[in-house]
């Protein structure tokens, strides 16, 4: 092997050399596969004008784990491109919605499964698709769209990511990673998508060929820097949420 | 708030399942579905990519990898399988998901409901819902009849931006079980305890009273 | 469970009703993973004028195992839709060239990844996307083409099937499916593109629940018919082809 | 034929391979790349999903579920992973194939290629050919330096269909290494017993040489 090493000590080390302006992909879904000590670390780096791509600018539920909108507060984001820019309760409010409604921060609200496809896509080298989705609502206002077949699609773009933070249960030294039930999401999608993946993994990393090459759920091809999680306290592990009022 | 409870409305909904179905339940109201005992065969699908859950997990037996579309812990069934995000919205848009019950704020007569974004915010909170809402094979909508101030819910237009255009199949309200019919709403079933004339009043919609009106069981 | 049971005696009954006019997907590239034992079951159906997706229509190497030539030979076939359409040497012919060449039988050549991406769009419900795929060539002539980003993209349409035949080497009785190394190939994105999946199975039928669910390649809700191969000579295998000369 | 063997046309390529790279050979003579000792770590990937594959299995020790693009069965090295023909593409398509070796009828000067119709049949057989000469990061194409009458395989202009349009960036033929740079081949090495006269008579488009003409060590 003339191959580097992956394996990083640190999430500093790991998260180094982000350009400012880049775009960044968070993987997870609700507590599963959130790469919160990434996160963590990307608060404490000089990356400014950040476009930030997730499922949700976060900050709706308890406890709050580091997110998107924790890098908001730091004036580290330009953009959010994500499914819930605001809380989908009028009796709630999301950390970020001050940003947005300031207008100090730019906001796109994508449909979940748009958001998924548009970074499949990216991964899959589609410049472009049609998708039923947001057909006939405000999101689809002045967009293009196109009969197929009598019935009416949305052109989507594909939506290309500099760097991808995934979190994975299981990784071997050449990078193949398995994730954990619900942990998966949108992980494999958001690193496919993306020109460098950091991944923190749940477990030391294990020697290439430990797993069966039929039970990868993410080609090491994909996946360029490790960094092992520590035990609680010193890295961050899944909670469970506070039950909603 | 008088007419059905919350579960007697999932119930209501949940007694339409039929066996093979691959059923979403949304946030809300809707995840109630699945407390009713019901003799359908069903698969739940989460748009997280959890294929084939089963009830709630007890507390303190939650695994800390595995929630619903909600967040919450599930259990899983033995025919259970897990997919990417990319792969369950691939189920969703391919007109796999049998029905989708979704919460809202309003119903139109027309079949079109809004449910992501209340007057007057930016932003807003779509998750899987104009996913499911335009692919599924049914969109079922349950409610409260009417805000908190009386103001109907079920309407001849949606006043808020929609989710999807004339999509709904069939409504559940504490006041009954409804389906939107163009221009009006026909009352397929009549909460116990609940008068025709309340439900014209707290409608915004002309409504279609049937010969023999049932009344859902509870 | 109400649910009927998936598990079919035989091949003939696993592919019964299969319409006149039909657009039948076989998974399987090479010898791995071709459904060899629901393919020659077709061969004696009464079906006709049926669409073929494959990846080849078959025959150019030895043995010739049962493939789409055979469906054509038999009359069965209208068209057909693949990477291969004749042979890349000159000096071979498919057993399909004539038949193609007498305007008997149809043929649309598509490229390998734009005809994987056809399926998986059919999968995913995209109606068309745009790929990079076969511009500037004979394929593109008089096509719809469309720049991104300074590049010329093609827009393709997805290829719903009605039928899928795939061939997995483990399933449990819920039709959850395992393939084995190169066997998963085209299977699961043939399934995820057709109305009906038939899948000829390597070993027996395992209980529900006998895979761990983040180690299944294609979930049980996409397939509908079991069968189990028997061993040799009743059932087919894949056997070891003869080295060209 | 004078010049180098089909191996050592494969050993001339495959001795530009780089660290890390991603590759994949196409059938035939690209498939003996993998026969060259070379110290550069790379990752072969084969069209139908196999990534890391290595050696050609041994005869009796076929695994029958495991073949490359070429249906060869091959050994797996302890990085593999295996995907399904949709993310193979995607891998393809979205530029991380760092390089793919083609065979080929005919190779311009423009750098297109032509390997998938031969002139006046109906049909052909482009496999991935297509996807991976659109999208790898650089086509490298191996063939003969002329046909088996002598005409020359290295043109102005492909006369049978092209594959792709403009993308090959290095050519092996038993004559030597040739780069495609418009109107004419930049002779990069010449094949030990091969002389530029040799090659300018057998080329059907304009030659430049090198000052300092390197040879191809075999």
């Amino acid at each position: 092997m003339n191959r580097r090493s992956k394996l990083y000590p640190d999430f500093p080390s790991a998260i180094h050399g982000i350009e400012d302006g880049a775009t960044i992909g968070f993987g997870g879904f609700a507590m599963p596969g959130v790469p919160f000590n990434l996160m963590q670390a990307l608060q404490h780096s000089p990356a400014r004008n950040l476009t930030c791509v997730a499922n949700t600018t976060g900050g709706a539920a308890l406890p709050r784990m580091p997110d998107i909108g924790h890098l908001v507060e730091r004036g580290m984001v330009r953009k959010v491109i994500c499914a819930f820019t605001a809380a989908t309760r009028a009796s709630e409010q999301l950390p970020f919605t001050k940003y947005h409604e300031s207008g100090e921060v730019e906001a796109e609200l994508v449909p979940q499964g748009t958001l998924a496809e548009r970074l499949r896509a990216a991964g899959a080298g589609i410049p472009a698709f049609y998708t039923p989705t947001a057909v006939g609502t405000e999101l689809a206002l002045g967009r293009e769209t196109r009969i197929f077949d009598g019935r009416e699609y949305l052109l989507e773009p594909a939506l290309p990511l500099d760097y991808a933070f995934i979190r994975a249960h299981r990784a071997d030294a050449a990078g193949n990673l398995r994730f954990r039930r619900s942990q998966r999401n949108f992980n494999p999608i958001m690193a496919m998508a993306a020109r460098i993946v950091i991944a923190e993994i749940e477990n030391d990393i294990e020697p290439a060929g430990s797993f069966d090459p039929d039970d990868i759920h993410l080609a090491g091809i994909f996946v360029h820097r490790l960094v092992v999680i520590p035990p609680a306290p010193a890295g961050l592990w899944p909670q469970l949420r506070e039950p909603k009022s | 708030m008088s007419g059905l409870t919350r579960q007697q409305m999932a119930d209501a909904i949940a007694r339409r399942f039929q066996d093979d179905w691959i059923v979403n339940l949304g946030v809300g109201i809707p995840t109630m579905c699945s407390n009713t005992p019901i003799t359908a065969d069903i698969i739940y699908h989460s748009e997280n990519g959890v294929i084939g859950y089963g009830p709630l997990t007890a507390p303190g037996e939650e695994d800390m990898h595995l929630v619903n579309a909600g967040g919450q812990h599930v259990t899983l069934k033995p025919e259970a399988a897990v997919v990417h995000h990319a792969d369950s919205f691939a189920i969703i848009r391919s007109g796999r998901i049998d029905v989708t019950v979704m919460g809202a704020y309003e119903v139109a007569a027309t079949g079109d409901f809004a449910n992501w974004k209340v007057a007057g915010a930016k932003g807003g909170g779509i998750g899987g819902a104009m996913d499911l809402a335009a692919c599924a094979k049914r969109v079922f909508i349950i409610l409260e009849h009417t805000q908190r101030n009386g103001a109907p819910r079920l309407l001849s237009h949606c006043a808020l931006p929609i989710t999807a255009r004339g999509v709904v199949k069939l409504v559940a309200t504490n006041y009954g079980l409804f389906e939107p019919a163009g221009t009006a709403f026909n009352l397929v079933a009549i909460a116990p305890g609940i008068t025709v004339e309340q439900i014209r009043a707290a409608t915004g919609a002309p409504v279609h009273i049937p010969d023999n009106l049932s009344t859902i069981a509870v």
